[in-house]
């Protein structure tokens, strides 16, 4: 198979000049936490329902991330964002009461990356200043739509991760000095390994990161980064994904210096089995901590690799297996 | 697994205890010696049977007997090959044989009460009912 | 009795053992596996061994699922016995199966007054 | 990459399901469960006046009622993350997966939601149980009218 191997470079680096986090009351848990904006007591945020309680944290964090970046609701000239629930109603929803001009993005759990490329691709046209990025998920909407009613007493095995709720939302503008900015990108390419337990997804998803992170290596051939971090994986997928790059001999450094959210997320809690997942996982990872880090000057350049496996209930039911997809980005900072 | 051995060994030994003659208790109304020596026999003959008891009265005759724990499997067939050897024994009774605990806890209590005749025929009536139901 | 407890213990358990290896090794939906153990009762009563199996254990035999199978076919059979071939259609639900209806209306109730809480905690 | 070698990698490394641990919990979980209702049982038969035969009825009631009570109280999710199979197979089981998609559909309204999702899980058991107890009359009531067996 003959591999497409481009990845975009950015000159005018546009720069991600504020961002804002917001998660569930079970994410204080998570070793993150100090880095998160907010954290909700209400797991539905006082809504009456998961779905309404999912929108209203996409909003309040949208509003936070134009709110900390000094700017208005106007000053925003696009929306890209996402989640997991059927026709991704929560981020509609939420895109109707913010009022800006919006783009509904899937690449299921890669949606946080997949928002940031196209926008700095808008950006890039210099017909836009300012673009409102990320992803998020909500527990309980997600479990019920891709699995089984919340209170429903079924056994997760070992490899099971757990959907994180939370919001993570960046504004990406034009090149301002002392703020993180993006480099170059790589889109993904769906893979598909065959995988079928939909309660593996870091198996199912570890070959699509291996491959985006192979094609971005390859034409960036030189670079080293601060670290490589993967956006779900979890215990399991990233101890394949680690596998596979020491035996296909790539980079080898890449094994020490790689990270990935969802194993990180809940720390090592036994009672989150593999760790973390949801787009809500790499967002507010990626925008929270990790930005927070870049903007210390912790790090000066990193790839961030948001994947996704994208499945729906109905497709497991009629047999098919998992495919997944992985994109990539690369964040500076000078 | 330690859970497994030491079930088994209880297992075992509550099977072992089975040697004991089984427990009768017998209610003649007429307080006819003679049929209730006939009837312990029946019960005694028999090792699978743990428990037993029966009311005579006015030409009817009601069992109820409990098997042994391991026999449980066969109870109907227990029961069934009863029945038959107690209605060979007393042809002249209608004869009325169950296994289930709720009708030995309640023959049990009527013969503790040592009831009257009309008493007794209005109990059992009530008693034969029960175990005819099915749902 | 306490035997009886221990009984019940001991085959219910067993039962459920059965179901988590369909769970673990034959990588069964829990749906998948309910579905294959009612199936199981439903046929052991066919050739009656159901009944003397309820004799022995007790709980152990009518708490799990595959006492639904049992008692479904049960009620099929005797109506059967009496009607013939009519009986087979009809006597279904005659003995069945007060977990159904106590999960519809406890279902509905539950849909009352609980909402779900969400996370573990 | 070779789905075939790949699946081999997943199978070294992704950490196996604890069968012969998961087999004990789930023998520990469902046995209690049984326990309590040959309990529920005697109950029945002692205070009430149900036959060994009749008290499994109301025995199985009760059993659900307990399980809407635990999945209302969010306490039976954790049972069946420890017992697995143990807390699936009883009758509770089947209650919890009744109940737990009646309280999660009660967002879209009772007719719509509680009402049609309710045996979303638990239906293909009424189903299966029902078509199979029907096969196997059938079956039994044409042998024993062509005389090979007997009721």
């Amino acid at each position: 198979m003959v591999k497409n191997s481009r990845t975009y470079q950015f000159p005018s680096k546009p720069s991600i000049v504020s961002t804002a986090v917001a998660v569930g009351p079970l994410e204080k848990e998570s070793p993150f936490h100090p880095h998160f904006d907010h954290v909700y007591e209400d797991e539905r945020l006082g809504q009456e329902t998961n779905e309404k309680g999912h929108s209203q944290l996409i909003e309040d964090t949208c509003n936070l991330a134009i709110m900390k970046g000094g700017f208005q609701l106007p000053d925003i000239d696009l929306f890209l964002g996402g989640d997991l629930v059927n026709q991704m109603t929560p981020t509609n929803f939420a895109a109707r009461q913010l009022a800006t001009p919006y783009m509904g993005m899937f690449s299921a759990c890669a949606t946080s990356i997949s928002s940031l490329i196209t926008a700095s691709f808008f950006l890039e046209t210099k017909q836009m200043d300012r673009i409102l990025f990320g992803a998020a998920s909500q527990h309980n909407a997600v479990e019920r739509q891709f699995r089984y009613p919340i209170e429903y007493g079924t056994q997760k095995p070992p490899t099971g991760q757990w959907t994180v709720t939370g919001a993570g939302y960046g504004v990406l503008s034009h090149n301002q000095v002392g703020k993180p900015f993006v480099q170059s990108a790589t889109i993904g390419q769906v893979v598909d390994c065959e995988c079928t337990d939909p309660l593996d997804m870091g198996s199912a998803m570890a070959p699509a990161a291996f491959d985006t992170i192979q094609r971005h290596l390859a034409q960036n051939k030189g670079t080293s980064y601060d670290f490589v971090m993967t956006g779900d994986l979890g215990k399991t997928g990233s101890a394949i994904l680690q596998e596979l790059i020491k035996t296909s001999g790539v980079s080898s450094y890449l094994v020490d210096q790689y990270r990935d959210a969802g194993a990180e997320f809940y720390g090592n809690n036994d009672k989150f089995l593999s760790g973390a997942s949801g787009a809500g996982c790499s967002a507010t990872v990626y925008l929270g901590p990790i930005y927070a880090e870049l903007l210390a000057k912790q790090y000066k350049k990193i790839l961030l690799v948001a994947t996704g496996a994208l499945l729906s209930p109905l497709s497991f039911q009629q047999g098919e297996s998992i495919p997944c997809i992985a994109h990539a980005v690369e964040l500076s900072m000078e | 697994m330690k859970k497994f051995g030491l079930l088994s060994c209880m297992l075992l030994l509550l099977a072992g205890c089975s040697d004991e003659k089984p427990q009768v208790s017998i209610y003649h109304v007429d307080d006819d010696q003679e049929e209730v020596e006939m009837l312990k026999e029946v019960f005694h003959d028999n090792m699978k049977i743990s428990e037993a008891s029966g009311v005579f009265f006015d030409h009817q005759l009601v069992v109820s007997l409990q098997v042994e724990p391991l026999s449980k499997f066969s109870k109907e067939k227990i029961a069934n090959s009863i029945e038959k050897e107690v209605k060979s024994l007393f042809p002249d009774h209608e004869v009325f044989v169950s296994s289930d605990l709720k009708i030995t806890w309640e023959l049990k209590k009527i013969i503790e009460k040592q009831p009257t005749e009309d008493a007794l025929k209005k109990d059992l009536d009530e008693l034969r009912a029960l175990a005819k139901e099915n749902t | 009795m306490i035997f009886s407890v221990i009984t019940a213990f001991i085959v219910g358990g067993l039962i459920c053992v059965v179901g988590q290896l369909l769970f673990d090794v034959a990588k069964l939906t829990p749906a998948h596996t309910l579905s294959l153990l009612v199936v199981i009762g439903s046929v052991l009563d066919g050739f009656g061994l159901y009944e003397p199996f309820i004799d022995f254990a007790g709980a152990g035999a009518t708490i799990p699922i595959t006492s639904f199978g049992n008692s479904l076919t049960h009620g099929a059979m005797q109506e059967a016995e009496k009607h013939g071939f009519i009986g087979v259609l009809t006597g279904m639900f005659e003995v069945t199966s007060s977990g159904i209806s106590a999960a519809i209306i406890f279902g509905v109730v539950a849909a009352l007054i609980f909402r779900s809480k969400g996370k573990v905690s | 990459m070779d789905p075939n070698s790949y699946q081999q990698t997943v199978d070294e490394i992704a950490p196996k399901r604890p069968v012969l641990k998961n087999c004990l919990k789930a023998f520990v979980t469902g046995g209690i469960i049984c326990s309590v209702g040959q309990l529920i049982s005697y109950v029945y038969m002692y205070f009430f006046s149900f036959t060994e035969r009749t008290a499994s009825n109301p025995t199985v009631a009760t059993m659900v009622f307990i399980s809407m009570l635990l999945t209302g109280f969010g306490i039976y999710k954790k049972i069946g993350q420890f017992g697995g199979a143990g807390s699936a197979v009883p009758v509770t089981g089947f209650g919890n997966a009744v109940i737990s998609a009646a309280i999660e559909h009660k967002s879209e309204g009772f007719i719509l939601g509680v009402g049609v999702n309710m045996f979303k899980l638990a239906g293909p058991v009424i189903v299966y149980g029902t078509f199979s107890a029907f096969v196997v009359t059938l079956i039994k009531t044409i042998l024993v009218k062509m005389g090979v067996i007997s009721w």
